[in-house]
């Protein structure tokens, strides 16, 4: 057993209305000098210890990011 | 950084850009002349999104004229954001319907809620405070797991918008059929009350009047992939790649209750939402309306992203943004009511005498262009059509009789079709009682709306069956216009009229123009039968996959008023015992 | 009774709260936008569904930070009826007012429909007019609805009578079906479900309507505070 | 500025149903060996150079993230 982490961002060009809106509450709480905020995902794996970067890249572009909007990168072997 | 150069006048005409963004030789030709010289890229960009199908209409309009599109309740047709008809009382309905097919395709969940965003900014535009949503949704076999998906998506799309904004969705139609394999169809209507003194038009009138920017920032997003088809792509071409509009309810929200309250300020000259072509066909059609010209600053228009080109300014599609002219002198009363819903209106430039949109950028005229060459000039195409060889060859078959052996099987085996069965796990996903008005939920004949304050309800429904439409498009439209007004009927309703989305294969085949031309005959027929005339709609063509064109699916959106609550009519079984009646043939 | 409906940016149930006390009850009632900083005047406060900030970053995470949410809570604090219906449900467990956190819905989809609900409790101000143990019909429209809290904060919410509401037929996963829950006083109601949206039989049912009599009768039990 | 990410995740105690329908999906696919999926959130932020971890920490614990059902993790001054 190991760990991945899979972790998801939007593509720059892609709006984040999200990111937009936790920066707004940000300098809402008086939080000042936040320039941008952008929210992704960390898919967090347990997967058999001969599972691949391949296999886990292949996870990824059929099901666990949306390649049309996002973007990813891979983590093999975090600590568990 | 990759830094673009654009390329110039010259290499547009050598190099034919303009064939890739759509425009064919002729008609470059004819921007030549309307310009009296060469247009530069951001010319051309906004000569090919303005001369589009979807902005001109020019394979259809000779088609469009067919239907009927006055009446005595009739207060706005064809031409404005949406349609609207008189209710009595001073209100009145605003409602159309729009496609949002090749989007959903891409990306079914965003496709789908920038759909429903688009249709929603349409009514609100016109001033109406939008009371309801329905939608219309063919895919291809839903045994398919790429149609699950796109299917499941596009559905949580809508439900992901339509909740949010608080709007209920409260019908529609889902067709499941191979025909859609390829080429899935997404159409949202959107239905608002007004009262009439408030109806607002998209409209530049007034030297020297403010043109204001509310809403979202502008960013790459939506423009025509065109734009870096001819340019050399650095490491992160990836990134630079025309992306998905994203859309964002929220900020459609706040957008809603600005609009509906700067409406009500007598300052407001004209409003018109950015939709297809954004920044460009709001301007130039504005302008071109009133007889006017735009000038704007392009420096002043919120970017999301730096470094953006006119070219890229004026293409995108970012969603949530609207257009305001201002009486000049009053801007700040209008920037006050916007940002009480945390927003902002932003003076991005004047109206002027001279009939042009002139751009300026970086203190250069970047664009400079006449109105009516933009928003009145496109050609119209009058597209040979052709009877199709299937056509014939059903018309000298002879009808077939289905052989049922077992009704109960037969009976079982129709419900238990996608098509045919119950919609609930789609409509259960959308918040359909929002706002407390809806007195027939989705699962009826056509859903019903109560007017507050009043003894009055709207029904609504949408309807198709593209099937009929194949078959024989002429019968299949005026069929489409029955059901949907059979529907209306059968809730208590007098139908009022109609808004159509028609989602056609391509208009350059004479058998597809033939199939488009027909349904819409009959379709016009149907209306004038029934006096429910087109007070607007869509045209969705070039719905092909592999040069194979989908069903014609002429889809209705019909709206009818209810005068007494007790009119209400649902297509439930209420008692044992009731008494069954088939009436018609 | 004179109500204060708070309106965040993107709630979008205000309207039908507004309508229900005002218009059906024939109580008195205010739109409070969010950036007021007052609720004097006001004999109860409600919190309505919508999407307040869009429901980004976690649902009702924004708004609990609205200057009118200060007062929320000292009105709170006061032992005065707060009531936060679907997204005000949320608001008032991120503010801290509430326990527990609401989630996504066990299988991830926004789900409308109407459900049943047993009343829990009729012994406090919102539910003083339903019989013990009833059961009633209230449309339920969330997507994250999913009610969490760890075992010792269940086991106190049951001890202090806070469940007001459980589902009959759990639609979203929560822990001990629970669709509504008070604060320990018992003067600050949120619940999933959205009782605002059953107060008319022209829409379906009547069974919401109890929730705001009961709030009204016990008003007027109560002296009011100004 | 410099970039800050703040790695959010569900508490292992909370059940995270996104992950187990994540799980299946990628069983359904064929991807065996996948023993658990969990879904966090990644948040990037550009903040003034002069932003501390004090103040980060501040963040999450007043606005980014619910410490009931969530932990996070602090990664400053990622290159931007
Ligand atoms: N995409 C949809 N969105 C909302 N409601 C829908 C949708 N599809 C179907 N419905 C609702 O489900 C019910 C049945 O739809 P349908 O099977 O198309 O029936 P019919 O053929 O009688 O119109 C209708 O009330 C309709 O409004």
């Amino acid at each position: 057993m190991k760990k991945v982490n899979v972790y998801v961002t939007l593509r720059e060009s892609v709006l984040d209305p999200q990111g937009v809106a936790v920066k707004g509450g940000l300098e809402h709480l008086g939080f000042t000098g936040v320039e941008s905020v952008r929210i992704g995902k960390v898919i967090e794996l347990q997967v058999a210890d001969e599972t691949t970067e391949a296999m886990v890249r292949d996870m990824c572009e059929k099901l666990l990011v949306n390649t049309v909007i996002e973007n990813y990168r891979i983590e093999m072997g975090v600590l568990a | 950084m990759l830094l673009t150069t654009e390329p110039t006048a010259t290499h547009i005409r050598e190099e034919r850009l303009y064939a890739t963004m759509g425009l064919t030789d002729e008609e470059y030709a004819l921007v030549v002349s309307l310009l009296g010289r060469e247009p530069n890229y951001t010319e051309i960009g906004l000569f090919s999104v303005m001369w589009s199908e979807h902005c001109s209409y020019k394979n259809s309009k000779p088609v469009l004229r067919k239907f009927p599109t006055t009446g005595k309740h009739v207060l706005q047709g064809p031409g404005e954001g949406a349609g609207i008809v008189d209710i009595g009382d001073g209100q009145a309905v605003a409602f159309k319907i729009e496609s949002h097919n090749h989007p959903s395709a891409i990306e079914p969940y965003q496709g789908a809620a920038t759909g429903v965003g688009g249709i929603i900014r349409d009514i609100f535009s016109m001033g109406a405070r939008p009371v309801a949503l329905l939608n219309s949704l063919r895919f291809g076999d839903l045994n398919e797991s790429r149609v699950k998906h796109l299917f499941g998506h596009v559905v949580s799309g809508i439900a992901g918008y339509g909740n949010c904004v608080g709007i209920p969705t409260v019908g529609g139609e889902v067709a499941f059929d191979p025909a859609y394999a390829g080429n899935p169809l997404v159409n949202a209507m959107c239905v608002g009350l007004i009262r009439h003194e408030d109806i607002q038009k998209g409209i530049a009138e007034g030297v020297g009047n403010s043109v204001m920017y509310v809403g979202a920032t502008t960013g790459r997003d939506g423009i025509h992939g065109a734009t870096f088809a001819s340019e050399e792509l650095g490491e992160d071409a990836d990134e630079k790649r025309p992306a998905v509009q994203v859309g964002d309810p929220f900020m459609e929200k706040l957008l809603i209750e600005a609009c509906l309250e700067v409406i009500k300020h007598p300052a407001l000259v004209g409003i018109q939402d950015m939709g297809a072509a954004g920044l460009t066909s709001s301007s130039a059609e504005m302008a071109s309306k009133a007889g006017m010209g735009i000038e704007m600053n392009l420096d002043l228009v919120p970017q999301r992203e730096a470094d953006m080109t006119p070219y890229e300014m004026m293409l995108s599609e970012s969603q949530e943004r609207m257009l305001l002219v201002v009486k000049a002198g009053h801007e700040d009363e209008i920037e006050a009511i916007v940002t009480k819903w945390g927003l902002h209106a932003i003076k991005v430039g004047v109206v002027i005498e001279d009939k042009v949109l002139r751009l300026l950028h970086h203190g250069e005229v970047a664009a400079e262009v006449p109105v009516d060459a933009l928003a009145e000039d496109a050609p119209v195409y009058h597209k040979p059509s052709k009877v199709p060889a299937y056509y014939e060859t059903f018309q000298t078959m002879a009808p077939v009789q289905p052989v049922v052996t077992d009704v109960l099987t037969t009976w079982k085996d129709v419900l238990a079709m996608p098509t045919i069965a119950s919609k609930r796990w789609v409509y259960e996903q959308y918040d359909h009682m929002v706002q407390t008005s809806t007195v027939v939920a989705p699962g009826s004949d056509a859903a019903v709306i109560r007017i507050r304050d009043t003894d009055k309800a709207l029904a609504m429904t949408t309807d198709c069956n593209a099937k009929y439409v194949y078959l024989d498009p002429r019968v299949g439209g005026a069929i489409a216009v029955a059901e949907a007004a059979r529907n209306i009927v059968a809730s208590g309703a007098t139908p009022l009229a109609l808004t159509d989305c028609l989602n056609f294969g391509s208009p350059d085949k004479p058998e597809g123009f033939w199939q488009l031309d027909q349904a819409v005959e009959g379709m016009a027929e149907a209306c004038r039968a029934l006096d429910t005339p087109v007070i607007g709609g869509n045209v969705s063509l070039y719905n092909e996959s592999n040069g194979t064109a989908i069903y014609p699916t002429p889809v209705v959106g019909m709206v009818g008023l209810i005068d007494k609550p007790e009119h209400i009519t649902t297509s439930f079984a209420r008692a044992a015992g009731d008494i069954i009646f088939l009436l018609g043939e | 009774m004179k109500f204060a409906v708070i309106v965040f940016p993107g709630s979008n149930c205000d309207l039908d709260m507004y309508h229900a006390v005002k218009d059906v009850l024939g109580e008195e009632a205010d739109y409070v936008f969010h950036t007021e900083t007052s609720l004097d005047g006001y004999d109860g406060v409600l919190l309505p569904g919508g999407f307040s900030y869009g429901d980004y970053l976690r649902c009702g995470a924004i708004a609990q930070f609205s200057p009118i949410m200060s007062e929320v809570k000292r009105f709170a604090e006061e032992g005065r009826p707060v009531l936060g219906v679907c997204n005000g449900f949320q608001v008032l467990v991120e503010a801290g007012l509430l326990p527990g956190v609401l989630m996504r819905n066990r299988d991830l989809k926004f789900m409308c429909k109407t459900v049943e609900l047993k009343v829990e409790t009729n012994e406090t101000m919102f539910t003083n007019d339903y019989a013990l143990g009833e059961t009633i019909q209230v449309p339920i429209a969330h997507g994250e609805g999913n009610y969490y809290c760890d075992e010792a904060t269940l086991e106190t919410l049951r001890t202090n009578g806070q469940i007001a509401f459980t589902y009959t037929d759990n639609p979203n996963g929560s822990v001990a079906n629970i669709a509504g829950i008070t604060n320990v006083q018992g003067n600050v109601l949120g619940m999933m479900p959205h009782p605002e949206r059953a107060v008319e039989a022209l829409l379906g049912g009547e069974d919401g309507k109890r929730l705001f009599t009961s709030m009204v009768k016990w008003g007027t039990r109560h002296a009011t505070y100004n």
